[in-house]
């Protein structure tokens, strides 16, 4: 154990250290200056683009005796946790300081929790995975909560947290059981274990997969583990849900590859069966109930536990292929949420959240180039060519194809058009219809600028999709 | 030639475009000179090629003029074939145009689409030109179907009126029914000879007699017979053959020059040239020669009675124009097809006579068409009723007119065409073409009767202006009595006995009956006038104008008492033998009741309403269903958890 | 003789205990807390039976992480009640249900 | 520098950018400020030259050779082997020029009848006519896939902003039944992709399959292009996003988005699967007869001109899928071949007259806002020109000879004839159930005596009309007199195609 395992590290370590500035820069700083604690957020997250890039290694180096992990896929993850934080960030700080609850908690509470995500990218063993676990799901209830006043707030903030601890609760039962059949708490030593002893895979470790899945399953928001999900984007202010629909998602796919994948990859064909149950319930409950929706973040809620469904039988094939095409679809996934959630930020101000569908309408006479945006956002998720959530669609498609479900495929493809008719149907209030709300648009230009730009990439990214393709191929090979 | 020929069809074609796309920069006067030059310039070129053919005996030629298409081995070109036959035809067709359009300056001077209306009848003339000349049978149909669509625009010309249009629809229609037929033949040629050539169709005809076609699985039939069916049905809609007779009466809705060009001389007849110039094809059936010759003589006879029952004097003549396109078809069954080519040219003449001459009696009554409001028109307009004169002895065969040598001659081939057998084929086709001249004379002298002798039963208004009709109209009407009664002398030995047509139509189908009447009493056509006392034919028709004169001059109280007396009879002929029902209740009627079935049960109720919008209904249920399992109460979600783990345990302990 | 088997047989049964708790109580919150605690109990009898059976202490590190860990849980879910009873001046949980659908 | 190295992709890309452009310049919703105006002109021109740009295609077309032409091709996406591939033969080229040469007219057509954002709507014709020729030159099956979905997103808004009353049902419906139909051709392509490691389709058309794979490729795609064309029981979508959408909506939905269908037909179906097309080759022309027959039954009784066109639309495109399916039937000279030409023409020829007649309706119903039979009559009286127009086009609708309609539709019908005499026998019906059901319309329309007021106050065609519905004129008696040219330009590759079609894969 020497001095450069901390170099390995830094990017926590440092994220802590800036942490704690940020967290001293909002003491000395009174309510109308709380700007300062934003600027000073965003430096700390450029800063740690610039630690990544600075410690970002090809190569794959485990230290603190086996618990911590540094590899490309933690690299990646990470670059992007930071930056969709940050976007999270500019989004949310007119509409905080408009709604008079622009605390400097907000960006503080989001960078612990991006230090948790952060932790679980880099776990390499049980215990830094729920630590970092922990530090994620604590930062996320007290986000959800952040509005003291919000009756809905609160009581999204009080489910998601008894739901959580019990998800969390299901996971140490897991591991616990996975520590006593293996003897062990890091994953390629559980790995190991299990390829010299084949005996081992069997009940007693089942056993205790089970309640991993249940864990993993409630961190991704997966039928049935979904029940929290909707009630959370719904009741959580509108910035809170775009940071739980950004990054997060990575961690749990972090904790999906970690677990599942480098843990127990031996043990595929035991819970391929269970995923391929939770994907397919996700996907079908997702879609169906989406339609049925009025309120856009719910709806949106429910349209991400559909797209679970399709990272999850993207990673169901356990297959690299299939794991690239998870990483894929998550990456181009969030990019559009971001923009979703941002969209509906846009459109709100002070005392008044536009976050019911009717809320859009007529939105292309009020800003043709704003209701393009949305369009293109909405035509990606619905995995319409040429937008890049196709690309995403596609390689999940023939991942699964090539692991021989030609059937699933069909399954999926039809759940999507499916999906289509909600996505249409913001399209349809958009443009086909007459704006009940005629109020012009209030937003500061940079909030416009990196609106624009998320949308427009997910245009550009369908149009060279290549680079990205190859990379997510390339970091799990 | 090749210029000639070009210059024959594309006059017509250059003048309709001028008079129609420039009518309103030329004016009135423009657009019946451009267009009369045109259909002068072709008919007198036509006359040259008609000489060449006839005297300075040119050769027949076969020009391509250029290829339509060329695919998968099927040549598609346009071109002309002019022998003799289409020589003829080019004469009676450019020659009964021309008339008709000097005839038009006078008929339609105060119609506000005058320009509209030559247009119209040059372009006839065009496809016409193209029907006649053609040397394949693709542009056969496209000329074919060109006239019909002419015939279509001329009769719906008053397009204000209801009636009109509605004739015009249906007579686009019927006739369609028989394109219907008509292209599945062309398409049975191509598919057993592989081209739609007539030289190359012919040279194979042989061949395609030897094969056989299963139309209904097991029972194979004799390819060729299924071909001349086929086309036979196609010519059974342009030449007005029951069934598909309908369209014509209706069709006098269009103005008189119309009927006269279009639905006496020319168009009507395009059927019976077309199976003329399929002889090589149909003389190889005889089963088709069979049906061709029963459905001729139903017209002839039965199309024949209704003429005595119209009061309307279009009408009458259109009736009788069936008629006698029914005796052209009983000659072609009869393998006699040049006697029917000689017919029609005789009836050209003496039919579009008939009409113009109605025409200019329906101008002087101011448009009244009623034959019971007329009478005594003799002395008004003498020119008139004097031509008219001709055209009717014309058409009822008296002996010198050309009618006569045609009429007479064509019953003498069928009665002595037997290789039909002698049996009811013989005796229908024979009876109903013998007992026609009687028919035809009746209503003919019927209807000159009532309007030219006779009270005079008209209005006191109508009677102060009747007067001869203009130069314009009675020219016309003269140039078409000359030909009527005289073109029969000369002409009735060549085209009949002289072999005139040389290749042009083949005859193989037992003894060529003409040849066989030349050899046996062909001695010249004075020798035919002089010997008229032993044909029965002469008889009838003297018994028939007889008739005609003491019904409706000496006696006019008889006719009303035979109506009461044979009122059923009556009532049948009223109603056209409720053919008109059987189309329009019948096969229109059904058609829309098919049609709306069809659209609200099978598209709106089936397919859209239960299984489109019926899926878009179910997904919307589900998803109101699914989602009351979120009750928003925490146990609940819990419990969900809890269910989610159990099911694993269960699977993995089934699993072990 | 105790073995293994007890203690994990115990622990599980403090898990569905748990569970039973959240699952069926419907009054008050508190109990849902209280509960969660029971679970991660159950959770830290399993750690500290297979770490003793292993012969391996991870597992009692485990354990301490825990409690720790449930320590802030706590903490954290207590806040959040407050703020609930300050917006809705009740804590039952059947009433807790405005977010569904 | 040398177009014809790059001819496709300006063909594509050049309206695209045009389109794109428009949108971000946006429009003051104001038809009538000048700005609007210049937005027009810009959208013209575009037009016009990409137009021109495509008369250099067919002047540089080789009839000779059956193989692709204005190949180009650099790689996509290399991790899953997609390649920016096009090329044209006699199969595509023809309907290039066709979506080249409606889309201006569609532009002048809509010139100022649009008020409501003028810019967006030339916007997304134009990036909808880039699409559709890529649609018809892309080589590579995730390429063509690409802008085949793509396309909808424009028409899903033309007909969705511009549309009439009932437009949000008949877009959504278009979108799905499309949308819902072209996925599983996405499974095909894939399963494909994984039996030959790239998505070319050439690769897929050498790809040995098994009979059982073929039969359920050929559903997959069945269900993609049987929706476009599209053939019974699958067409209810058309009438309604016919009569709802826009004019210019209307015209390229007939004139070129029906012929994706049979494009499909042609170019994967038939090679890719033979023997799975053979094995259902009956169902298809049964299909195809029931959409001849049944749909001319009800486009019968239509009361409204749109729909009865839609209807007839539906009814003329049977055509072209019997003259590809009775491939099979028929051997020797004047079979096969004649069929599928017949089929290729008669799609030119159909986005000819389908276009026009719609245009005719837009015309009316600019001056009258009703699409309801039952409202017009006499209009020749106050509008002759017109009138003459309407009965043109109605002619050529009735495969009148002479005009393009009859030339498809003639061949298709000597082909059947010779597969079987029903075949002919049902499809010829259409000579009396399309003159009856088209005139029977333009009896009811054009003439007969004023039948109101409105019709009274009817003036008769402007310049711009004037010109758009002579060019189509002209066009429609030019094919229709002469259409060795089109004819020339399929024969090779047809040839080619039949000959590959008849080699079983198995």
């Amino acid at each position: 154990m020497d001095w450069k395992d901390y170099i390995v590290a830094a990017p926590e370590i440092v994220l802590l250290g800036l942490i704690c500035l940020v967290l001293i820069v909002d003491l000395f700083t009174d309510d109308e200056h709380r700007v300062r604690t934003f600027w000073v957020s965003i430096l700390a997250l450029i800063g740690m683009l610039l630690v990544l890039e600075g410690t970002g290694s090809a190569t794959r180096a485990v230290i603190f005796s086996g618990s911590y992990v540094s590899d490309p896929l933690s690299q990646v993850l990470k670059i992007s946790a930071v930056i969709f934080v940050g976007i999270a960030f500019l989004y949310s700080r007119d509409y905080l300081r408009s709604n008079e609850i622009h605390k400097g908690e907000f960006y503080l509470i989001g960078l612990i929790g991006l230090l948790g995500m952060m932790i679980m990218m880099s776990a390499n063993s049980m215990l830094t995975m729920y630590l970092g676990l922990e530090t994620l799901a604590l930062s996320l209830y007290a986000l959800v909560a952040i509005d003291r006043n919000s009756v809905t707030s609160a009581e999204a903030a009080m489910k998601y947290f008894v739901l959580g601890a019990i998800a969390s609760g299901c996971l140490l039962y897991g591991i616990s059981w996975v520590y006593g059949v293996t003897g062990s708490l890091q994953f390629h030593e559980i790995a190991a274990a299990i390829r010299m002893d084949p005996t081992l895979n069997s009940l007693p470790l089942w056993f205790g997969l089970a309640f991993l899945i249940v864990g993993i399953g409630f961190k991704f928001g997966a039928v049935p583990f979904h029940m929290w999900l909707p009630d959370v984007y719904q009741g959580a202010r509108t910035p809170v849900t775009l940071y739980i629909a950004s990054a997060p998602k990575l961690a749990a796919l972090a904790l999906f590859l970690r677990i599942l994948g480098d843990g127990l990859g031996g043990l595929h064909e035991t819970w391929a069966g269970m995923i391929l149950v939770i994907a397919v319930l996700s996907l079908l409950v997702g879609n169906f109930v989406a339609i049925a929706q009025s309120n856009i973040k719910r709806m949106l809620g429910y349209s991400t536990i559909a797209h679970v469904g399709f990272i999850l039988l993207a990673l169901f094939c356990g297959t690299e292929q299939g794991n690239a095409a998870a990483l894929f679809y998550t990456l181009t996934y969030i990019v559009a949420a971001a923009g979703a959630f941002g969209m509906i930020i846009l459109l709100s101000r002070r005392g008044y959240d536009a976050e019911n569908l009717v809320d859009f309408k007529g939105l292309n006479a009020r800003s043709p180039w704003f209701a393009l945006m949305m369009m293109f956002l909405m035509f990606s998720m619905a995995g319409v060519p040429p937008f890049v959530g196709f690309f995403a669609k596609l390689n999940v498609i023939s991942a699964v194809i090539d692991s021989g479900y030609t059937a699933l495929a069909v399954l999926m493809v039809l759940a999507s058009v499916v999906g289509a008719y909600y996505y249409l149907r913001v399209i349809w209030y958009m443009y086909f219809e007459e704006a009940e709300d005629k109020a012009v648009i209030q937003a500061g230009t940079d909030t416009r600028l990196v609106l624009s730009l998320n949308s427009v990439a997910v245009l550009v990214l369908g149009i060279v999709p290549g680079w990205l393709m190859a990379l997510c191929i390339q970091i799990l090979g | 030639m090749y210029d000639y020929y070009l210059t024959i069809v594309l006059a017509p074609l250059a003048a309709a475009i001028i008079a129609g796309l420039a009518g309103k920069k030329i004016g009135r006067a423009g657009a019946h000179w451009v267009t009369i030059l045109g259909v002068g310039t072709s008919c007198v070129l036509s006359l040259l090629v008609l000489r060449n053919m006839f005297w300075g005996g040119a050769e027949p030629e076969n020009i391509s003029v250029y290829t339509w298409a060329v695919t998968d081995g099927l040549r598609m070109e346009v071109g002309f074939l002019v022998d003799r036959l289409t020589a003829l035809m080019m004469c009676v067709v450019t020659f009964v145009s021309f008339m008709v359009h000097i005839y038009t300056i006078g008929y339609m001077h105060e119609d506000p689409g005058y320009q509209r209306f030559f247009s119209y009848i040059s372009l006839f003339t065009f496809s016409m030109l193209m029907l006649v000349m053609s040397n394949n049978f693709l542009q056969l149909f496209f000329g074919w179907e060109a006239v019909g669509l002419v015939s279509y625009l001329l009769i719906g010309f008053w397009f204000k009126r209801e009636t009109a249009i509605f004739a015009n629809l249906k007579a686009f229609l019927v006739n369609r029914v028989g394109d219907f037929g008509f292209i599945l033949g062309i398409a049975g040629v191509v598919m057993f000879t592989g081209s739609l050539d007539y030289a190359e169709v012919f040279a194979s005809a042989d061949r395609v007699a030897g094969q056989s076609i299963e139309v209904f699985a097991g029972t194979p039939w004799n390819a060729m017979t299924v071909i001349c069916i086929l086309l036979f049905i196609g010519a059974m809609g342009k030449s007005a053959q029951a069934p598909l007779h309908v369209w014509l009466p209706d069709s006098m809705e269009g103005p008189t020059p119309i009927s006269a060009l279009i639905h006496a001389a020319t168009m009507v007849t395009a059927g019976i040239f077309m199976v003329a110039r399929m002889s090589p094809l149909f003389e190889l059936s005889a089963t088709a020669l069979a049906v061709v010759i029963t459905i001729g003589a139903i017209t002839a006879f039965f199309m024949g009675l209704l003429g005595i029952v119209q009061n309307d004097i279009k009408r009458v003549v259109a009736y009788s124009t069936l008629s006698q396109l029914g005796y052209m078809t009983v000659a072609l069954g009869a393998s006699a097809y040049s006697a029917a080519i000689f017919h029609l040219m005789t009836h050209a003449f003496f039919k579009a006579l008939l009409f113009l001459a109605a025409g200019s009696v329906i101008i002087a009554m101011h448009h009244e068409q009623d034959i019971r409001k007329m009478g005594g028109l003799r002395k008004y307009m003498p020119i008139t009723y004097w031509t008219a004169l001709i055209g009717s002895l014309a058409l009822i065969g008296f002996p010198g007119s050309s009618g006569f040598f045609s009429k007479d001659l064509l019953i003498e081939a069928v009665k002595e065409s037997h290789w039909h057998g002698d049996g009811a084929i013989y005796w229908i086709a024979y009876l109903s073409v013998l007992l026609g001249v009687f028919v035809t004379a009746l209503y003919s002298f019927r209807m000159f009767f009532l309007v030219f002798h006779g009270e005079e039963r008209m209005d006191a208004h109508t009677k102060s202006h009747l007067h001869e009709s203009p130069w314009v109209v009675t020219v016309p009407l003269i140039m078409l009595a000359i030909p009527s009664a005289i073109i029969g002398w000369f002409t009735v030995e060549p085209v009949l006995f002289g072999g005139y047509f040389g290749d042009a139509i083949v005859v193989r189908q037992g003894p060529d009956v003409l040849a066989k009447i030349a050899q046996e009493f062909w001695h010249g056509s004075l020798a035919l006038v002089l010997h008229i006392h032993k044909s029965p034919a002469f008889w009838l028709a003297a018994g028939g104008t007889v008739t005609a004169w003491f019904l409706y001059l000496k006696r006019p109280d008889i006719p009303e008492t035979i109506k009461n007396k044979l009122s059923a009879v009556y009532t049948l002929l009223e109603n056209k033998y409720y053919f008109d029902d059987l189309w329009i209740k019948g096969f229109a009627g059904g058609g829309r009741a098919i049609g709306s079935f069809l659209w609200q049960k099978g598209d709106q109720l089936i397919i859209d309403d239960m299984l489109v919008n019926g899926t878009a209904r179910t997904v919307g249920r589900l998803a109101g269903a699914i989602r009351q399992i979120q009750t928003g109460y925490l146990y609940t979600y819990a419990f969900a958890m809890i269910i989610g783990l159990t099911a694993f345990l269960g699977w993995l302990i089934w699993l072990r | 003789m105790i073995g293994l088997e007890h203690y994990l047989t115990l622990a599980a049964m403090l898990f569905v205990l748990s569970i039973a708790g959240i699952v069926i109580n419907r009054r008050n919150l508190i109990l849902l807390l209280m509960c969660i605690e029971l679970m991660l109990l159950a959770v830290n009898f399993n750690f500290v039976a297979f770490s003793r059976y292993l012969g391996d202490e991870t597992g009692q590190v485990f354990v301490f992480f825990i409690l720790t860990v449930a320590a802030a849980e706590a903490a954290i879910g207590l806040a959040i009640l407050v703020v609930l009873f300050r917006n809705r001046r009740s804590i039952a949980v059947q009433e807790l249900n405005t977010l569904k659908g | 520098m040398d177009f014809s190295q790059h001819l496709l992709s300006i063909l594509i890309w050049l309206p695209i950018v045009g389109g794109a452009a428009l949108i971000a310049i946006g429009d003051d919703n104001d038809a009538m400020s000048p700005r609007a105006g210049l937005m027009r002109i810009v959208a013209l021109l575009v037009a016009v030259a990409t137009f021109l740009f495509s008369v250099g295609l067919y002047i540089g077309f080789d009839n000779a050779t059956s193989g692709m032409q204005f190949i180009e091709k650099q790689p996509w996406v290399g991790s899953l082997n997609v390649f920016y591939s096009l090329g044209v033969d006699g199969i595509s080229a023809p309907l290039i020029l066709l979506t080249t040469f409606i889309t201006p007219l569609v532009v002048i057509a809509g010139w100022n009848t649009i008020t409501n954002r003028p810019a967006q709507y030339f916007a997304a014709f134009l990036i909808l006519e880039g699409l559709m020729v890529g649609v018809f030159s892309a080589l590579d099956a995730l390429l063509f896939y690409v802008f085949w979905e793509a396309m909808l997103i424009p028409m899903f808004l033309i007909i969705g902003v511009w549309g009439g009353k009932r437009r949000v049902y008949a877009t959504l419906k278009f979108f799905l039944y499309t949308f819902l139909g072209s996925v599983l051709m996405l499974v095909a392509f894939i399963y494909l992709y994984g039996q030959t490691g790239s998505f070319d389709l050439f690769g897929f058309m050498a790809a040995p399959l098994t009979l059982t794979a073929q039969k359920l490729i050929f559903i997959a795609f069945l269900l993609a292009f049987a929706v476009k064309v599209p053939m019974w029981p699958v067409h209810t979508w058309l009438p309604d996003a016919h009569v709802e959408a826009p004019t210019g909506g209307s015209v390229i939905l007939a004139a070129i988005m029906l012929k994706m269908g049979g494009y499909g037909f042609v170019r994967l179906s038939l090679p890719i699967v033979p023997d799975g097309s053979e094995y259902f080759a009956n169902m298809m022309i049964a299909l195809s007869l029931i959409a001849v027959v049944y749909i001319g039954f009800v486009a019968l009784m239509q009361k409204d001109m749109k729909k009865l066109i839609a209807y007839s639309s539906i009814a003329h495109m049977g055509f072209v899928t019997l003259g590809f399916f009775i491939l099979w039937s028929v051997s020797g000279n004047a079979g096969a071949g004649l069929g599928m030409t017949g089929g290729m023409v008669q799609m030119i020829s159909h986005g000819l007259i389908s276009g026009a007649m719609f245009l005719c309706v837009g015309v009316l119903y600019d001056r009258m806002h009703s699409r309801e039979i039952a409202d017009y009559g006499g209009v020749a009286n106050t509008m002759p020109v017109f009138a003459a127009f309407m009965v043109l086009f109605a002619m050529a609708n009735a495969g009148l000879p002479g005009t393009s309609g009859f030339v498809g539709e003639f061949m298709v019908i000597i082909a059947s004839f010779k597969a079987n005499f029903w075949y002919a026998f049902l499809a010829a019906t259409t000579l009396i159930l399309g003159a009856a059901y088209t005139l029977w319309m333009v009896k009811r329309v054009v003439y007969g005596e004023v039948a109101n007021d409105n019709v009274a106050e009817l003036t008769d065609l402007n310049a711009r009309e004037f010109i758009v519905l002579a060019i189509l004129a002209g066009s429609v008696l030019l094919v229709g007199l002469w259409p060795a040219p089109l004819v020339d330009m399929m024969n090779a590759t047809i040839d080619q195609l039949i000959q590959q079609v008849g080699q079983s894969k198995l």
